[in-house]
């Protein structure tokens, strides 16, 4: 128990689609729709799912940037949801965020030290300012030259490297990295990926890891979470995953990922989902993922399947999930 | 912005002026107010350079201390109307409660054409310099107030402000350190453009008779005044004509400039999707 | 049926001259596929575009090289002539299939424009071809979805639309400039089968352009390496990915995080940053960044030299040498590891 | 697109409330008696204050505000302490030659605006692009009024081509109407089609660079054609948006111009009014006019959803 | 707000005005719109201009200012002076059509009474107004007043002749446009507010015999079908309408474009007197209510200067400390106006030492709206400072000026020009008590109000006038400036035009 850094219960993230002067709602999009999981201290959970599931908006209300519709967000066992300004200024130390976008979450106008600067005069944690911005910059890799740069003047992987130190300045508890490498360039991901291992081992910390890009994933996750409108489809160990992940939806998703060598790649058997992934506003009835499911059964239009346990650490919300005999092991998973 | 020698241009016509009459008194021979019934309305010569008016008073002196009026009622708009704007767009912006109300009184500002805003407020408080620099003030902040809070809108909910807001800082230090200096270009251009416009609605005022005391020598007073000997005496309104038309069109082309140098998609605009950017060929304004 | 000879295409920029593509030459057969990859400023796009005549000029220039299309010159090609081959003997797909369609025509009037530039037919006839086109990128209920305006579709039908419009003449030649790069992963999936069939179906030569090595693997017949505006290796897929010969497309595969590899090992990124196009390093272009070089490589520009078998490499290490090196570099690398 | 019209229309409400509050606010302001202006010079105290009761002037200024809205929303503008004529047919008097102004200006704005700005685009990288934004900046920078009066001297005085002032309805024969109307139609548009042609070459130049005007030249289609059709369509929905401005412009001119050219529109009766002290005059042009500019908003809004398919309100 | 006076320039018309031809329109551009065309109601002259073409008085003056019957025919006098009986015309058509009464003259007169300024002034004399008969109205007055066929002919607020049952039906209200009906030789067809006022020619008109009364007497002769009083405030307007045909006249020219004018060979100039130019001090108050400062003032003033930048051209204006035009021989008197020209600084100077003047800043107001006020308040100022006064100027638009002019503590001297008036009870810048005299009191000047009202022969009349002038010149409650011209344009082709006091459109007309 004591293990258990963030828990979600339930949560669910309703905007409102607003219309006319009155803004009348006329209906919502069903962003985050009754998701419930685990981090445990420590461990890397990383969430995967096509885009507009609702992984950012995952992120995003865990930070407070949004109030959710309902749900429980516990961290270190209290309801944040509950909390008032003071504690919930207090809760920021805890948890930080990585963003997306190395271009778009530096301010422009701000030199680097004061970027990275800002989260310790906010809490004023430090006398020392200055001297505890270079020791994090050293930490990411970051010259202490570059001090006085403007964010312009780095690329892509640096910046990355300016957002992480920002990140991990306050000593928090839980990262959450919400697509921190898919707007680098392949070469360049490699050097971020390595940094954020060596920094969990290094200061001991817990990450949150969005993604949609599985191969990354499998580099830094202990645990994957697969995310479908609003939902957790299928979540387990990392190993189990690539190995036995049995969620129609986790297979199509492993199964779509082109592999840089083309005797595999030619050999393959893959699963293309037919169609686009519905509008969050009007999710399908019964399983979200009926329409697009290959093995899709009438009970399956009619109930939402839950989240059941599977194995250790396993959980799948499925009727029909795929069994893995042990031969086809190896084929169905790629390698 | 520079390289163009149009706004080097722009920039020197606008030098020229303010230094001009900033320092008037120190070297101007003539007194702008001085008059002489036996010089009345004679043509450009070595001792006016200008000419004359209908009073005998040296146009010269005059276009030079009426640069004085304008201007300043054109800075002093400027200034306040883009602080008031701002104030207004960056709070409404940012804060959702306010901004319906606030946004709704906007609108109901902008509803009037700005001449006639100030027109209708220079009659109602009478026209000194004080009232019109208030109503033409009144007739442009809501203008940047929009420009302001739309840019806020796009800024609020740009990663770096979130970013900011997830280590801890607070709405005020995220509203005027992060959100303004990032808003600061168009409310610059802005800026620049009410300067210019304040200018001539200050002339258009004068003309319609409700502007700057007739005493003060304005630019706008000296055409309202000079029209009538438009064919007799072209040199009384050309002078004024062509001092309005230099100073406006110096702003404006600044104010051009200022944009274009602004304007991050200006000269080629490219997205990159890419961490590949080294020497900071791209620059995010 | 293409070939490019030492193709130059540059850039004039406040800053200089970016030499985005620097003497290139290649060919493609009828029915082929090649990929070209290359990381992000590589000069992937402005090579494609030049061979449709479609960047702009200015900024862009050609100092330099020949596009031979069936053995036409497109590069002194008068406007008029060239637009008769544009969208009908070659035609292009571009990245960006959210941009990429005029947001304020409806999807119909895009594709009708594009039937009838070049065929002359009746509108009910372009409109009954359009249909058809539509079938075959697969779009579902295509009467209906052609009176859409491109809002109404998601990314991954608007990509089938361009494919569409693209395969509209059905042209000798397809370029696909990053096709799916802006898309999610199962509609990647989905656009790649798509590819695939449509060159079987019609036997296009199609050139994809990637930053994605898996893409290139499942697609290519062969493959060009792209980095810093030249082509730096070339081959078939077999042999760019088994038999490597150039360091930095060595690089490129070691970096790449694989899901088909043994799991949670420590990738291996290119240190460094691209070079800048304006003022090339000295020597080979990749030498900042490359782990083999030596002093060598400072000085001489390496040019493509067959390795055997059409596989051409831009190295001043012989084959024989990289492999020795590669093979060096992975034993201390392990050690490393280990220690 | 009715339920949405009507919606909109709704939306009006709180806007023009707060509208007429400002212009109650700013006539009240205003110094000077009417009353006292009515009887002139030689009049009594006695006599003023009767009229000013007889005007409704002596009551709280909040009665007065709620006394003036309830009978404006009944259609009853009140009557001019001038003429004693009805505010409304006073204004409705005048609207005509101020319409036609407006439109004629906004014509010849659309007319010289949009070739030239596709001129332009078309020949971008000449010495032609510097020369027109050069003319445009100048064309903002001159004072509307001494446009005006030099182009009076030029045209109608100098070379008699034009009429140098007044006005012709559009009933009086349509030759006659453009002959009238011309030169302080140019005038007002003067500053306008700069702005216009600049609005649209801007919108032009970002639109020529976006992808989709690539894929229609991929596509093989004609310069000219890709410039007409895709680029200038799709430059025209961001101009639209400011027709409203410009109509405001205009409307700001036309008190200027009606002025110079003796047009008795409702930009000289405003004038008039407000020399006049004619309260309920001034407060039923301006109200008036915030009015008109509203629903053309409003029309623009309708345009821009008729124009960009990507925007769809119900 | 101003009316003009005067006689007539010289139409510089060189060819010979040949046959007078009939019809066609008049297009006359008219500076300032009127408020109403009810020529009693107001004594405006943008009213007065346009009301004299439609309505007629009983009594009017000739162009020497002498009173001549208009629609009356004669009068009589009773001898303690109290009963007037006085006949009129037979057949002089409304433009209704009915036939003017003794009961139409009287109702007119009871409405003049009650509307009129200067009708309210004689009111106050006249006790009971009957018709005697079809054609015979008599007057009785409470006590002698000899002005009184004057006050009856004052082409200021007039006593206009109208059909009784207008009269009574508009009370004390002006006219209303449908109730313009007088006996002119034009009647009112059309007014489009802010645009034009259009009149029509009478055709029943039925026009007096003498040929060489003039002035708005006389006989008239309408040649034109429609006048048009175009409104156009712009003088530059007004001057390139004439030069391309677009106007026939046009109502006051700056004087400084009188050389264009006079150079165009297709228009002339129109020149008439219109009353003078006056500055008023606020007398109530410190420092004006010290008769020194009041001197200091005065010698302060070089009224020469003024004159020669305001009006610019020697012929729009003549240096005349009278209070009268010279055209109104008898009013005109030039006796006891010595103080007039007294310009002297030093002696200024040493007055306003002397005086209780403390040296606050005083506050001229004026009308911006007037150039000529306007020019003359900027140099009242230079020449103000010269001998050791503290000015500042306060311009207003017409309205607020009005309403500022009420309180004296809005200001210390007002600059405003005067039009001509034809009693000195009619002088507002004398008017007892009121912000039009700053306040002026004065049992002398009161005094010799009374002694007027009995004076009967000329000479008593002179005597009185030049004792008014020594009043002023001693007393100081006003300074005039200068006699003022106006200029007027007309087309060349507008033949035997004659101007009187303003402009009047019979009698002449356009040649082709
Ligand atoms: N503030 C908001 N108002 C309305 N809808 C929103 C808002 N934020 C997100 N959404 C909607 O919620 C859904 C989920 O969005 P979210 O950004 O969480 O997806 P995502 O999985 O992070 O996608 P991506 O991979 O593209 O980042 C989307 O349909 C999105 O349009
Ligand atoms: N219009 C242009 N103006 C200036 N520079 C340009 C222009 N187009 C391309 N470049 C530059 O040319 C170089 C090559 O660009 P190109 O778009 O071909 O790269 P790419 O390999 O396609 O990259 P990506 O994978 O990001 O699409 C880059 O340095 C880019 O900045
Ligand atoms: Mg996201
Ligand atoms: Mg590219």
């Amino acid at each position: 128990m004591s293990n258990r850094l963030l828990e979600i219960r339930d949560l669910k993230m309703y905007f409102p689609i607003e219309e006319g002067m009155f803004k009348k709602t006329t209906n919502y999009v069903k962003a985050v729709n009754g998701l419930s999981l685990t981090v445990n201290k420590g461990e890397t959970l990383a969430i995967v799912g096509e885009s507009g599931c609702g992984k950012s908006t995952l992120a995003r209300t865990i930070i407070g940037l949004q109030k959710p519709t309902s749900g429980e967000i516990l961290f270190e066992g209290k309801n944040i949801l509950e909390f008032n300004h003071q504690e919930m200024h207090q809760l920021r130390r805890d948890i930080q965020m990585v963003f997306q976008d190395p271009f778009t979450s530096l301010n422009p106008r701000m030199k680097v030290g004061d970027i990275i600067a800002a989260p310790l005069k906010a809490y004023k944690t430090t006398k020392n300012v200055k001297h505890r911005v270079l020791e994090l910059m050293e930490l990411v890799g970051l010259k202490p030259e570059y001090y006085n740069r403007l964010p312009h003047e780095f690329s892509g992987g640096q910046r990355q490297r300016i957002g992480i130190a920002r990140a991990i300045a306050l000593e928090p508890k839980l990262i959450i990295c919400d697509e921190p490498v898919s707007a680098l360039d392949v070469s360049i991901q490699a050097q971020v990926i390595n940094l954020f291992k060596d920094l969990q081992k290094e200061l001991n910390l817990t990450y949150l890891f969005i993604s949609h890009d599985l191969s990354v994933v499998k580099h830094i996750a202990d645990k994957v979470a697969v995310m479908y409108l609003g939902k957790i489809m299928e979540m387990s160990e990392n190993e189990t995953f690539f190995q036995e992940a049995c969620h129609p939806y986790s297979n199509a998703l492993l199964s779509a990922i082109p592999l840089p060598d083309p005797e595999k790649e030619k050999t393959r058997e893959r699963i293309v989902l037919k169609g686009d992934l519905p509008s969050p506003a009007n999710p399908p009835a019964g399983c979200v993922f009926h329409t697009r499911c290959p093995f899709a059964q009438d009970s399956c239009r009619e109930n939402t399947p839950p989240l059941e346990k599977r194995g250790e650490e396993h959980f799948v919300s499925c009727y029909f999930p795929v069994e893995h005999k042990p031969a086809e092991k190896a084929r169905s998973v790629v390698n | 912005m520079f390289k163009k020698k149009r706004n080097l241009l722009a920039l020197g016509v606008l030098l020229l002026v303010t230094v001009a009459t900033i320092t008037a008194s120190l070297w101007l021979v003539q007194s702008p107010t001085y008059i002489d019934s036996h010089q009345r309305l004679l043509g450009p010569s070595a001792k006016h350079w200008f000419g004359t008016d209908h009073f005998g008073r040296d146009i010269f002196s005059r276009v030079i201390v009426a640069a004085r009026v304008s201007l300043f009622i054109g800075v002093v708009v400027a200034v306040i109307s883009t602080i008031v704007g701002t104030v207004i767009g960056l709070l409404s912006g940012y804060y959702k409660k306010a901004d319906f109300i606030v946004m709704r009184i906007i609108d109901g500002m902008l509803a009037f054409p700005a001449l006639l805003l100030a027109l209708a407020l220079v009659a109602a408080l009478g026209g000194n310099i004080t009232n019109i620099i208030i109503a033409l003030t009144f007739a442009f902040f809501p203008v940047v107030s929009r420009v302001v809070r739309s840019a806020v809108l796009q800024i609020r909910n740009i990663q770096y402000i979130e970013a900011a807001k997830t280590t801890g800082v607070s709405d005020p230090v995220i509203l005027f350190q992060y959100i303004l200096p990032n808003v600061l270009s168009p409310i610059i251009v802005q800026g620049t453009f009410i300067f210019a416009k304040a200018i001539l609605a200050e002339a258009a005022l004068s003309f319609l008779g409700v502007g700057v005391n007739p005493t003060t020598p304005t630019w706008g007073n000296m055409l309202q005044e000079a029209q009538v000997y438009i064919t007799i005496a072209p040199w009384f309104s050309i002078f004024p004509g062509v001092a309005i038309v230099l100073t406006v069109l110096a702003l404006n082309v600044l104010g051009d400039g200022l944009r274009d140098a602004f304007d991050p998609h200006a000269p080629a605009k490219r997205k990159k999707r890419t961490s590949m950017v080294s020497n900071g060929e791209q620059k995010i304004a | 049926m293409l070939e490019v000879k030492n193709l130059k295409a540059y850039i004039d920029v406040d800053a200089g001259v970016v030499k985005a593509v620097d003497d290139v030459s290649f060919s493609i057969k009828a029915g082929e596929t090649v990929g070209i990859v290359g990381e992000s400023g590589s000069g992937k796009s402005v090579l494609a575009l030049s061979l449709m005549q479609l960047n702009p000029k200015p900024p862009v220039f050609y100092p330099q090289g020949e596009i031979l299309f069936e053995g036409q010159n497109l590069l002194t090609m008068k406007e008029s002539e060239l637009r008769k081959i544009r969208g009908n003997k070659i035609s292009m797909i571009f990245q960006d299939p959210m941009s990429s369609l005029n947001p304020i025509f409806r999807i119909e009037k895009q594709l009708i424009e594009a039937i009838r530039t070049h065929q002359d037919l009746s509108r009910k006839d372009a409109e009954r071809k359009a249909i058809e086109l539509l079938t075959d990128v697969g779009i579902p209920d295509p009467e209906r979805r052609m009176r859409d305006y491109p809002h109404q579709f998601s990314g991954g039908m608007r990509q089938r639309v361009m494919i569409a419009i693209a395969l509209a003449c059905r042209p000798k030649l397809l370029i696909a400039d990053e096709p799916t790069t802006a898309l999610d992963v199962t509609i990647q999936a989905q656009i790649l089968e798509l590819l695939a069939s449509i060159q079987k179906k019609y036997g296009t030569a199609i050139i994809i352009i990637t930053h994605d090595l898996g893409v290139v693997a499942k697609l290519a017949d062969r493959v060009m390496v792209m980095y810093s505006g030249r082509i730096v290796e070339e081959g078939s897929t077999a042999d760019i990915f088994y038999r490597t010969s150039m360091p930095y497309t060595w690089s490129l595969l070691r970096s790449m995080p694989n899901i088909g590899s043994a799991g949670n090992e420590r990738l291996v990124p290119i240190q460094g940053q691209p070079p800048n196009l304006i003022t090339p390093p000295k020597g080979c272009n990749f030498n900042p960044r490359c782990l083999f070089a030596g002093p060598e490589c400072l000085e001489v520009d390496p040019v493509l030299a067959e390795r055997g078998n059409g596989h051409l490499a831009a190295c001043v290490l012989s084959q024989r040498e990289f492999n020795e090196r590669k093979r060096q570099l992975e034993a201390v690398e392990r050690e490393g590891v280990r220690g | 697109m009715i339920k949405y019209t009507l919606r909109r229309l709704f939306s009006l409400i709180p806007v023009m409330f707060i509208v007429s509050i400002i212009v109650f606010m700013i006539v009240h302001l205003t110094p000077g008696n009417p009353a006292t202006l009515i009887l002139g010079e030689e009049s009594t105290k006695e006599s003023v204050a009767q009229l000013e009761k007889q005007l409704g002037l002596d009551k709280p200024l909040l009665v007065q505000f709620f006394y003036w809205l309830k009978n404006i929303l009944m259609g009853d503008f009140g009557q001019s302490v001038y003429s004693s004529e009805p505010v409304l047919r006073i204004i409705l008097n005048h609207i005509g030659p101020t319409f036609s102004l407006t439109i004629f200006a906004l014509i010849l704005i659309l007319l010289i605006a949009i070739p030239t700005a596709i001129f332009v685009v078309w020949k971008r990288n000449s010495l032609l692009d510097p020369l027109f934004i050069s003319v445009t900046l100048l064309g903002v920078s001159i004072p509307e009024f001494w446009f005006a009066i030099l182009l009076v001297l030029g045209f109608a005085v100098t070379f008699p081509i034009f009429p140098v002032a007044g006005y012709a309805a559009f009933g009086d024969g349509v030759l006659n109407w453009i002959y009238h109307l011309f030169l302080p139609a140019f005038v007002l548009a003067a500053v306008e089609i700069g702005l216009v042609a600049r609005m649209l070459r801007d919108g032009m130049l970002e639109a020529v660079n976006q992808d989709y005007i690539r894929t229609a030249r991929a596509k093989g289609v004609k310069e000219s054609i890709v410039l007409m059709k895709h680029v200038f369509s799709n430059a025209l929905i961001p101009t639209t948006t400011v027709i409203a401005t410009i109509v405001a412009g205009l409307m700001g001119g036309t008190v200027i111009i009606e002025t110079i050219f003796t047009i008795p529109g409702i930009g000289q009766l405003l004038i008039d009014s407000i020399y006049r002290r004619d309260y309920p005059v001034i407060q039923g042009v301006i109200l008036f006019i915030a009015a008109i500019y509203v629903l053309v908003n409003l029309f623009v809004d309708l345009l821009y959803t008729f124009l960009d398919p990507r925007i769809r309100y119900d | 707000s101003k009316d003009t006076t005067s006689k007539t320039a010289k139409t510089g018309g060189e060819e010979s005005a040949g046959e007078p031809t009939n019809g066609g329109l008049l297009k006359v551009a008219y500076q300032s719109e009127p408020d109403t065309l009810d020529w009693s109601y107001t004594g405006a002259s943008p009213t007065r201009d346009i009301g004299w073409h439609i309505f007629e008085t009983l009594f009017a003056l000739d162009k020497n200012f002498a009173i001549k019957p208009m629609v009356a025919k004669d009068y009589k006098v009773s001898k303690d002076g109290l009963t007037y009986t006085m006949n009129l015309r037979e057949g002089v058509h409304f433009h209704d059509g009915s036939t003017v009464t003794a009961k139409d003259a009287a109702a007119s007169i009871d409405r003049w009474r009650k509307v009129s300024s200067v009708g309210k002034i004689t009111g106050a004399y006249m006790d009971t107004v009957k018709a005697v008969n079809d054609k015979t109205v008599e007057i009785k007055l409470k006590k002698d007043y000899k002005p009184f066929i004057a006050s009856m002919a004052a082409p200021k607020s007039a006593l206009i002749v109208i059909p009784a049952k207008i009269a009574n039906e508009a009370g004390e209200q002006p006219l209303k446009p449908e109730q313009l009906i007088g006996t002119g030789p034009y009647k009112f067809e059309k007014w489009d507010k802010g645009q034009k006022i259009i009149l029509s020619k009478f055709k029943d008109y039925s026009a007096r015999t003498e040929t060489d009364w003039g002035g708005l007497t006389g006989k008239k002769t309408a040649h034109f079908d429609k006048i048009e009083f175009q409104i156009v405030k712009d003088s530059q307007v007004m001057l390139n309408g004439l030069k391309t045909g677009l106007y026939d006249y046009a109502q006051n020219i700056p004087a400084d474009l009188y050389d264009v004018v006079s150079s165009t060979p297709n228009i002339d100039p129109v020149t008439y007197i219109n009353g003078y130019s006056t500055m008023t001090p606020d007398k109530s108050e410190a420092p004006f209510n010290d008769l020194k400062v009041r001197q200091a003032l005065n010698y302060a003033l070089d009224k020469q200067a003024i004159a020669e930048a305001t009006y610019g051209n020697k012929k729009f204006y003549s240096l005349d400390g009278a209070l009268f035009d010279p055209e109104q021989t008898e009013l005109y008197s030039k006796e006891g106006t010595n103080g007039y020209l007294a310009y002297d600084k030093e002696k200024a100077k040493k007055l306003l030492k002397e005086s209780s003047y403390d040296g606050r800043t005083l506050k001229i107001i004026y009308s911006n709206n007037n150039e000529n006020y306007k020019k003359i308040s900027q140099i009242v100022k230079q020449q103000m400072e010269e001998v050791g006064f503290k000015v500042e100027l306060a311009p207003y638009e017409w309205a607020t000026f009005l309403d500022k002019w009420k309180d004296p503590k809005n200001w210390d001297l007002e600059v405003v020009g005067w039009s001509t008036r034809f009693a000195p009870s009619e002088l507002g810048m004398l008017s007892l008590g009121t912000e039009s005299s700053g306040w002026y009191k004065s049992d002398r000047w009161q005094d010799l109000l009374d002694q007027w009202g009995k004076a009967e022969t000329k000479e008593q009349k002179k005597d009185i006038l030049t004792k008014m002038n020594q009043t002023v010149y001693e007393e100081l409650p006003f300074y005039k400036i200068a006699n003022e011209t106006s200029l007027d344009i007309k087309s060349h082709k507008l033949q035997e035009y004659d101007n009187w006091l303003g402009q009047r459109f019979w009698n002449t007309w356009k040649s082709k």
